[in-house]
């Protein structure tokens, strides 16, 4: 399994039937590919819709219907959709229960920067800035390093999108929780060691005693 | 609603605006028609308000790329290129916004409110230059009403009163547009009869609309 | 939305809790059959958020005649005699808010917003122990969030997932109060299939509601 | 013609074709009667529709569409239906063109009192203090006097709805003017002198030149 779906799947296991779920764009949007088959998600996209199914295929194309992103989905049976004004009444109001989304880094203070390189490159924060306060749940789902330069850091470098709001960040080397003095491992991923997961970060990883 | 107008009629509205709002979500649900309108006309150095600039040739993205635009307030500008360019270039003013905290920006534009407070964007660059107000121990960052000379704007269908019926995903800024600008013109793809629309999924009442556009209606007509 | 419940499971459901929000304009969209089940329960000296009394016999009326309120939150109390009465009595502690206001800060507890500034009241008795905010010269009062343990709601429709579709005008406050309380309870006339409402329709999307008690959904299954 | 439907049709006649209103409760409600047949109003009512035609008769009595006084009512063609939120956006907006309303008291700066006698009768605001703040032209349409008791003062006495957005005041007898110098008289009612509305009045009257 190549890593990023390796990401996707485990994430996926932190989902509960029922949950009110807003996948970013990019890798999060895989998540909803590995959700057990006992596991009913209600799928939140913030451009006004509650009920997204999947990516649709060309034959089921509506140009009416979009995510977040601007492609082609489906809509599962009851759906249904609003203005952006309630669509963050949703996120920003907490009644989103698990957030995913992408990050450039994350610190143990439970920071996230994900948005905006000064100088270089300046996408905007969309919906993230509210999605990560609002949601009661943020996880992380991102590749360990940038081209072998570490995402899990001390601090932060780079402008955040919000402050101390990550709750878990799942990477192709485990799942790791920010903690004050690091990041505590919960779980490293298959053939992977606390050592190569330390090489790859900035911070320090530990295992609860 | 004043009326439903042609092309040229559309086009004889565009003098001496200097806001624009444009609906849609990485141009679903936006006016492109009006945009080619607004594209032919005279008008130039805008402030564009949008919530992204969708794709360079798409949406508001097209009034970026034809470099219409002098000043921009926007959530997300990162799958139109040529956004990013002239921002670095300083031909364009970029104002980021959190996106929940621009469609409320709108809505107080909108509902005669003087602002809001939001949690969103504290401890982040979004919060520059902004009050931030504590409320029971809390802070929170109070986010200003935004309006514009001009909305532009798009719909599924419209009733002959101008009440908008907007499907699926093409709903988003669009109705907090309608309500927060001095001109309101509504393309729409079809125009029914009065209480053809079912009532309870009117989103946009008729009384904020200006204008409909609607060429299918023109040809019908003709 | 969590399940369709019976008198019996709602009734279960008040135990403990010290605010409630009433849905209904005049007691039209009141949740008249969640009312007779709140007056079987034990519970007593509550805050009510309402945007009226009604009448006395009608709507969040009831709850002030049986004397159930210790506390009110609302913007018309003329209807009802018996609000006014325990007012001048001192048994009824009565904030009187805009109806605008009402509605905002109802919006801002659903929404996770911190409050909003606005121009109503400003120089009246509403004003009273409020803060008064200056923006650009212009001056506002910050009115804040709301929020309940319980909203009773009342909604013409729903499907299988607690999707809220309100007839004409009985939406009023029902959707805003659907967001704003940690336990929603919907009654509504008829339970209908997943996709049997127009999408587009839903004013309250089921996320926002726990629990829906519809007797004649009961009725159908027996 | 009794003196409130005097009052009533005199209101109707500031009234446009396609202006947007809302009739308060009691005396203004009455002004729909009186609409030129060329004057196609928008009436809002503020509990969540616009589009409210007339008083229903108990055949067209529909137990989900009221009045802001819970009274039944029907709808023109194409009239639209939204929650109390979008109700004050349109209201405090801007959005509604005359509010009509009535008063138990107004004073020559404008200002009205219409919610409240301290320790005698408490209605509340209800929509008042948002429709008077909101509207683009404010008109009170009452009786001249309280059982004898002046209404046009210099200054009110009683607890006020909102200061200096009184636009137009119409009694039996006339219409009337908000200034700082008392009230302008733009109208007298048939058989109505100067020196009568005077007599009644607390604030000064007078003709401008």
């Amino acid at each position: 399994m190549d890593k990023r779906h390796w990401i996707a799947q485990r994430v996926a296991k932190e989902l509960k039937n029922g949950d009110v779920v807003n996948l970013g764009i990019g890798l999060p949007s895989l998540v909803g590919n590995y959700v057990a088959s006992n596991v009913e998600l209600i799928i939140q996209s913030e451009n006004g819709l509650l009920g997204l199914d999947g990516m649709a295929n060309e034959d089921q194309a509506d140009p009416d219907l979009v995510n977040a992103g601007g492609q082609a989905i489906t809509a599962v049976e009851g759906a249904c959709y609003f203005d952006s004004a309630m669509s963050f009444t949703i996120i920003r109001g907490g009644h989103v229960d698990v957030s995913i989304l992408g990050a450039l880094e994350v610190d143990q203070d439970a920071n996230l920067a994900n948005w905006l390189v000064p100088g270089k490159l300046a996408p905007g924060m969309g919906g993230a800035m509210d999605l990560v306060v609002g949601a009661r749940t943020v996880i992380i789902a991102m590749e360990h390093t940038n081209k072998g330069k570490p995402k899990l850091l001390k601090r932060c470098s780079l402008p955040l999108t919000a402050t101390g709001q990550v709750n878990l960040v799942v990477t192709e080397f485990g799942v790791f929780k920010p903690n004050t003095r690091g990041f505590e491992v919960l779980e490293l991923a298959p053939n992977v060691s606390l050592e190569m997961a330390q090489a790859a970060s900035q911070a320090t990883l530990y295992v609860s005693a | 609603m004043k009326g439903i107008l042609d092309k040229q009629q559309v086009a004889d509205l565009f003098i001496d605006q200097h806001s624009v709002m444009v609906g849609g979500f990485m141009a679903n649900g936006a006016p492109e028609l009006l945009i080619d309108i607004l594209l032919d006309s005279k008008l130039r150095d805008l402030h564009l308000i949008s919530t992204d600039t969708a794709m360079p040739d798409k949406g508001s993205g097209r009034l970026i790329t034809a470099k219409r635009i002098k000043r921009l307030t926007a959530s997300h500008i990162g799958l139109n290129p040529n956004t990013g360019k002239q921002m670095f270039a300083e031909e364009l003013d970029v104002e980021l916004v959190p996106q929940g905290s621009l469609a409320e920006r709108i809505r107080c534009g909108g509902a005669g409110l003087g602002g809001v407070l939001t949690p969103t964007g504290l401890g982040t660059l979004a919060a520059e230059n902004k009050r931030v107000i504590e409320v029971e121990g809390q802070q929170f960052l109070l986010e200003l009403p935004l309006r514009a000379d001009i909305a532009l704007i798009k719909a599924s269908k419209a009733d002959e009163r101008g009440n908008l019926f907007y499907a699926k995903t093409t709903r988003n800024f669009n109705p907090l547009m309608a309500t927060a600008a001095t001109l309101v013109i509504a393309q729409v793809d079809e125009i029914v009869a009065k209480g053809q629309l079912e009532a309870e999924s009117i989103a946009t009442p008729g009384i904020f609309v200006d204008y409909l556009y609607c060429p299918a209606h023109q040809n019908q007509k003709e």
